[in-house]
């Protein structure tokens, strides 16, 4: 199995996939002869042509109209919006449109589109380059939202994705686009949407994370360990429809549970898990559930490792949960 | 250091400018009978029975709100050569994808009266199953979008729609309505630029009634039409007597056959008027005077066309009076089937969100079935 | 004391706050001489003139990103969007430029624009005409997220927000804009922003709601009360800030908490809420956290009232919390 | 049924159409000395100065970036006279909303060459506190509006703030910027059309690079021009030779004069080119030959006006070696000086986010404190 990193396993996919079904196409700003800007279309261009690998004028919200459009008319867009920073020109399309089309149309009019986002901070982006939005989309009925945190599971979750009927939004992490390494197998395998997976087992306190956050969670959790803490940890990968099964099992196992981030805490889908698991969980529960997020501050450029959830934070919330008396 | 390749091209587009500003009309102020059109005389006679019943649907609908047997109503009264003329031109294969004023079009296009008519009771056998407003409408049989209310999107997504055919290779066109006060839009702008930079074949209609509510077009644009705004794109911009349904469809077929032969998009403003209010909840004494209305109800385009086909006798008052009461009769009837129709299940309401439900749906559906239907407040 | 109702209040404000303070415009789509859709700035442009009562062309990012401007420069503009569900062509001038400018520009540039919209349901207006999006704003860092449910608060809320430093969304209830009905003092006066206000005292089940749901929510609860229980009602008021105080306070007192909301339940503020409050009263908490929402659909049009968490809902889940034993 | 109205003013606009699509120089091919400008000799060596100073500091930060002294840069190279040459026609109490290239003008209307670089490195003095990227500044005290990446969105602030002056009453002008690519965004579609409508004082200024990263301006138009593009909003379009600083100097300021004669926006379309890759992120040589480039770099606009001063004799070669010896002084040891300085404290992070911090914001800057400063990944 070769080894690769997450642009590769994502360019991996998008080559298989365009190959098996010639309804794929892909649109978006630099997407074409210069492969995107994290290169992830690299070589799509020349292998399958202008006509499925097509780079756009300088609008989001055309972008996403168009690949609305194209779906409707049976094609299998898969649009690259270059930072999820710039979604926002195409929110209305995707909120209002894309997210409603099936329902508002009484099913006449499935939109299988599938929006594929470099997502979250850790690269000197400041503002603009460096958020996480998740939590907008997964408030938007309709919508499925994506978020792999290596190279395995980005290859089978955006399979799946382009042969699912739902629209989605397949967020990349951008910070180990490059970093998160694996062996990734050749060839065509899928993931599949709404199944979360156990990192690490353990019974003292469950730690939910995804994307870029789950490898610093990784890494609290192995200082944990190291202090004799069994934490078990959960990467998330599809953030909705949320494994909601998993989680419960989870805290219900270790009664404790710890959340972590990177967008804003506010309104985050920290909030929504927190609750949802405090529903189900309530007998269960032998400590407040806690979340280590982003700040409720726009992403800062300088003091941005001071603004990540990193893994000394996830630690001492760990700590904190697991020696909670009530 | 003149840029002289840039400066003949700029040259040609000069010559070519004529266009965006001259009004094109066919049936001319007095609705000559010699008005040249590629219609047969069928043709002509199916397409005014089309107008009038249009307007009698809609007629019939705006009283219905009044009672409060249905709960909102925006119609084309006055804009029906605009629409339907436009809308003539296009093949089964075509895509249209509507505003909210075109219900004429989907009738036209196969959709039932009677599944017209769910949709303004919003019962279980509405074709978006009760989930939207009166005249929001989707039916794919004939390839008719679905109705939104954001004002441009379904312009962005016909782009979409005819690049998409157009990449196929399909012998497809789409066509797309907006008002004039939707050219302010985000959507009009990213439509029109990707679809003359991709020559997507697609034919960009513009409903120019005038008023957007109560915004009148000064406050729309600076322009001094709205065709003129195609050059900025690259794209033939034409603009046409809106209510001469015989020059509508005569430039809205040229702009079908352009974009068939891969020349790529043709924006249409047809210049009309908006006689009533902008829907049921409008009030336009509020702003704007009855003398502004005046002059175009005499320009009302069924009537244009019926002194046209009177003149070129295809048309007497007896076939105007069979129409209008079979419709009269048939809209009645229909009607009342409509109303007297199931309401959609509240388990409809958790489906087709996502191809399957997912969990949490599950959930919410089996609690909102708990309560049953809900008092009406 | 003039009986008004919300629309009048509103309108009221609007008229104090123009006369008292020239740098205070209004501009949207048909606010001028048509006095809004909902009539909310009737009057004013007979009595302001058309250099500050101003109707736009029909684009929402032109109101905003021109408000942003406007603000800049040094006047207090008050741009209203027809309708919440049309605020999306706005959404990044909002999100990425307004939310963010002060912070971005090292403080230099503060930029306090306050957006009136009116909100959800209840009117049959489907899809597109009765969303309540208020979740997406608070999870903006930078806005202020205000939603009256009477009149009387509507105006003292409206003349703070102009008034204040920061942005504001200020949502308006449209399905109680004529209904909620009160006896509103004349003249200036003003409500702080970021206090509840306890509608009804109670000690066995906190309730909290805001906007047109707190109606709903009385309803329920003089219904429970009929029935013996002892519900506190809060009225949020304003939903960010919120004020945590009023909230954690209430439920260390009742150990319970029922959150009202229109919006759909997955990522809307009730997930928020119910998040601080388990983390602030985890060891008072006697039964679970309950969130009584719309559904994750999209609006329905003619189940409207089936998609409402109206009073029957709400009660049940008072009396079921209540009830509840661990 | 003619619009002969709408005909007449057709024509009108016909006859003045000659305008969007010349291409406007003033030093023509061989920077002539006989040149016509209103420009005195102390401001045309003043200008000259600051364009050989933004180009030093563009090469000297693109360096250090490559050193990984500064994290990202974005430059001008190539467009310095597109870019001086029109916010030369502002008066101090003029705004100018710039897109992400315009730096040099914060550092022509007074932003200090050590604030500048104290932004390059995001210390704690940075006028805005090290919480933007490089190039994002923002400078209060010369009206200069904060840079943010999301193309197009300065446009219509601009727009907003000018129309607010004209409201106001004041004499006031304000100039934005953005890139060709930029004006495929919807901002530029409603910023250019509210500005017309409403007769807003602003100057929207194109630099037409010919790319927007790897996109070449054929993906970005169907149409012969930028300038053109005006024409949709019934605005003067204004086509200009973007490397000849005194032309785009004579035409930003005509259409200052038509702003503040209350006559409206005006956009100009200034031709240049993008010589160097999209910033220090990008590398060009993946997406176009280098043989495109090569005839660009022979019209660069600071060599343009080298040649035209030194003809007219107000520049010479020593002046030149000690303008670029002084410069190179200046920017290593101011550079030096920023790079030395105090990083943000971990309290302004939670500060301005409001006018004051709320509760949520005072609890997380009490725990962001207690974990100090994070270890460098
Ligand atoms: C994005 C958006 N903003 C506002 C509205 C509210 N609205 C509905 S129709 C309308 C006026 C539309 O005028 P025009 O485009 O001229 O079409 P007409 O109704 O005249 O056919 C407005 C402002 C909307 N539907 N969508
Ligand atoms: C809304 C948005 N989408 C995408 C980007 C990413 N991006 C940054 S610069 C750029 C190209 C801009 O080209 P142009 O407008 O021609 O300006 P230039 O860089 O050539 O000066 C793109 C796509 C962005 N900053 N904002
Ligand atoms: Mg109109
Ligand atoms: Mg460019």
């Amino acid at each position: 199995m070769p080894t690769m990193n997450i642009i590769q396993a994502v360019n991996d996919a998008l080559r298989i996939e365009m190959k098996r079904d010639p309804r794929v196409v892909i649109l978006g700003e630099d997407v074409g002869k210069f492969g995107g800007v994290f290169r992830a279309t690299a070589g799509l261009f020349e292998e399958f042509g202008d006509k499925r690998v097509i780079d756009t004028p300088l609008a989001e919200g055309g972008i996403i109209g168009a690949a609305i459009g194209m779906a409707l008319y049976g094609l299998r867009p898969v649009p690259e919006i270059q930072f999820s920073d710039f979604i926002f020109p195409a929110f209305d399309q995707i909120v209002n449109e894309l997210a409603k089309y099936r329902y508002r149309s009484g099913g006449q009019y499935p939109a299988p589109v599938v929006i594929r986002t470099p997502v979250g901070g850790g690269i000197k982006g400041g503002h603009y380059h460096s958020q996480s939005p998740e939590s907008l989309f997964i408030h938007t009925a309709g919508l499925v939202v994506v978020c792999p945190s290596n190279p395995i599971d980005a290859k089978g979750l955006l399979l799946s994705a382009i042969r699912g009927e739902d629209p989605v939004l397949f967020m990349e992490p951008k910070r180990v686009y490059r970093a998160a390494k694996g062996d990734v197998p050749e060839g065509d395998y899928t993931i599949p949407i709404g199944k979360a997976k156990i990192v690490r087992e353990g019974d003292q306190v469950t730690v939910i994370a995804w994307g870029a956050m789950l490898h610093e969670a990784m890494e609290a959790c192995e200082q944990a360990a190291a202090q004799g803490l069994r934490p078990e940890l959960i990467d998330l990968r599809t953030l909705w429809p949320v494994d909601i099964d998993a989680l419960v099992t989870s805290v219900k196992k270790t009664g404790r549970c710890v959340i972590v981030h990177e967008a804003p805490r506010t309104c985050g889908f920290g909030g929504e898990l927190s609750s949802l698991i405090q529903e189900r969980c309530f007998v269960h529960l032998e400590a407040p559930i806690r979340r280590v997020t982003g700040w409720d501050t726009p992403f800062p450029y300088t003091l941005e490792n001071e603004y990540l959830p990193r893994a000394p934070r996830i630690l001492k919330a760990m700590q904190e949960t697991t020696a909670y008396e009530a | 250091m003149p840029d002289t390749h840039a400066q003949s091209k700029a040259a040609a587009r000069r010559q070519k400018s004529a266009e965006p500003d001259d009004l094109i009309s066919v049936l001319g102020p007095d609705n000559r009978k010699d008005a040249p059109t590629d219609l047969s005389p069928d043709e002509l006679t199916k397409i005014y029975a089309m107008m009038v019943e249009n307007r009698l649907v809609d007629e019939r609908m705006i009283t219905l709100q009044r009672q409060g047997r249905i709960g909102f109503y925006i119609g084309s009264v006055g804009e029906e050569a605009a629409i339907l003329g436009a809308a003539l031109a296009l093949r089964p294969q075509d895509w249209f994808f509507p505003c909210y004023r075109e219900n004429g079009v989907a009738l036209m296009r196969g959709l039932s009266l009677r599944n017209y008519f769910d949709n303004m009771v919003g019962n279980g056998e509405d074709p978006v199953k009760g989930r939207q407003m009166p005249n929001h409408i989707a039916w794919r049989p004939a390839n008719y979008a679905s109705v939104s209310s954001p004002i441009g999107t379904q312009y962005t997504q016909a782009m979409g729609a005819a690049w998409a055919a157009k990449l196929k290779g399909d012998d497809v066109v789409a066509m797309s309505f907006i008002g004039e006060g939707g050219t302010s839009s985000n959507e009009f702008h990213v439509a029109m630029n990707f679809a003359a930079v991709m020559k997507a074949p697609v034919v960009f209609m513009c409903r120019n009634n005038q008023w957007a509510i109560s915004t009148p077009l000064s406050r729309q644009t600076a322009s001094e039409t709205f065709a003129v705004k195609a050059m900025a794109y690259g794209m033939p911009g034409i603009r046409v007597d809106g209510n001469d349904l015989l020059a509508v469809h005569r430039v809205a077929k040229e702009a079908c056959l352009r974009a068939r032969n891969g020349e790529g998009p043709t924006f249409i403003e047809a210049v009309t008027y908006r006689v009533l209010g902008h829907s049921t909840s409008d009030d336009p004494k509020v702003y704007r005077p009855d003398e502004e209305v005046e002059p175009w109800r005499k320009k009302d385009p069924i009537e244009r066309m019926r002194i046209y086909l009177d003149a070129r006798g295809l048309w007497d008052a007896k076939q105007e009076k069979k129409l209008r009461e079979d419709l009269d009769v048939r809209i009645r009837e229909t009607f009342a089937a409509a109303e007297a129709a199931q309401g959609p299940t509240i388990e409809s309401m958790f489906e087709e969100v996502y191809a399957r439900p997912f969990w949490n749906l599950d959930e919410q559906r089996a609690e909102a079935e708990s309560f049953g239907t809900a008092p009406k407040h």
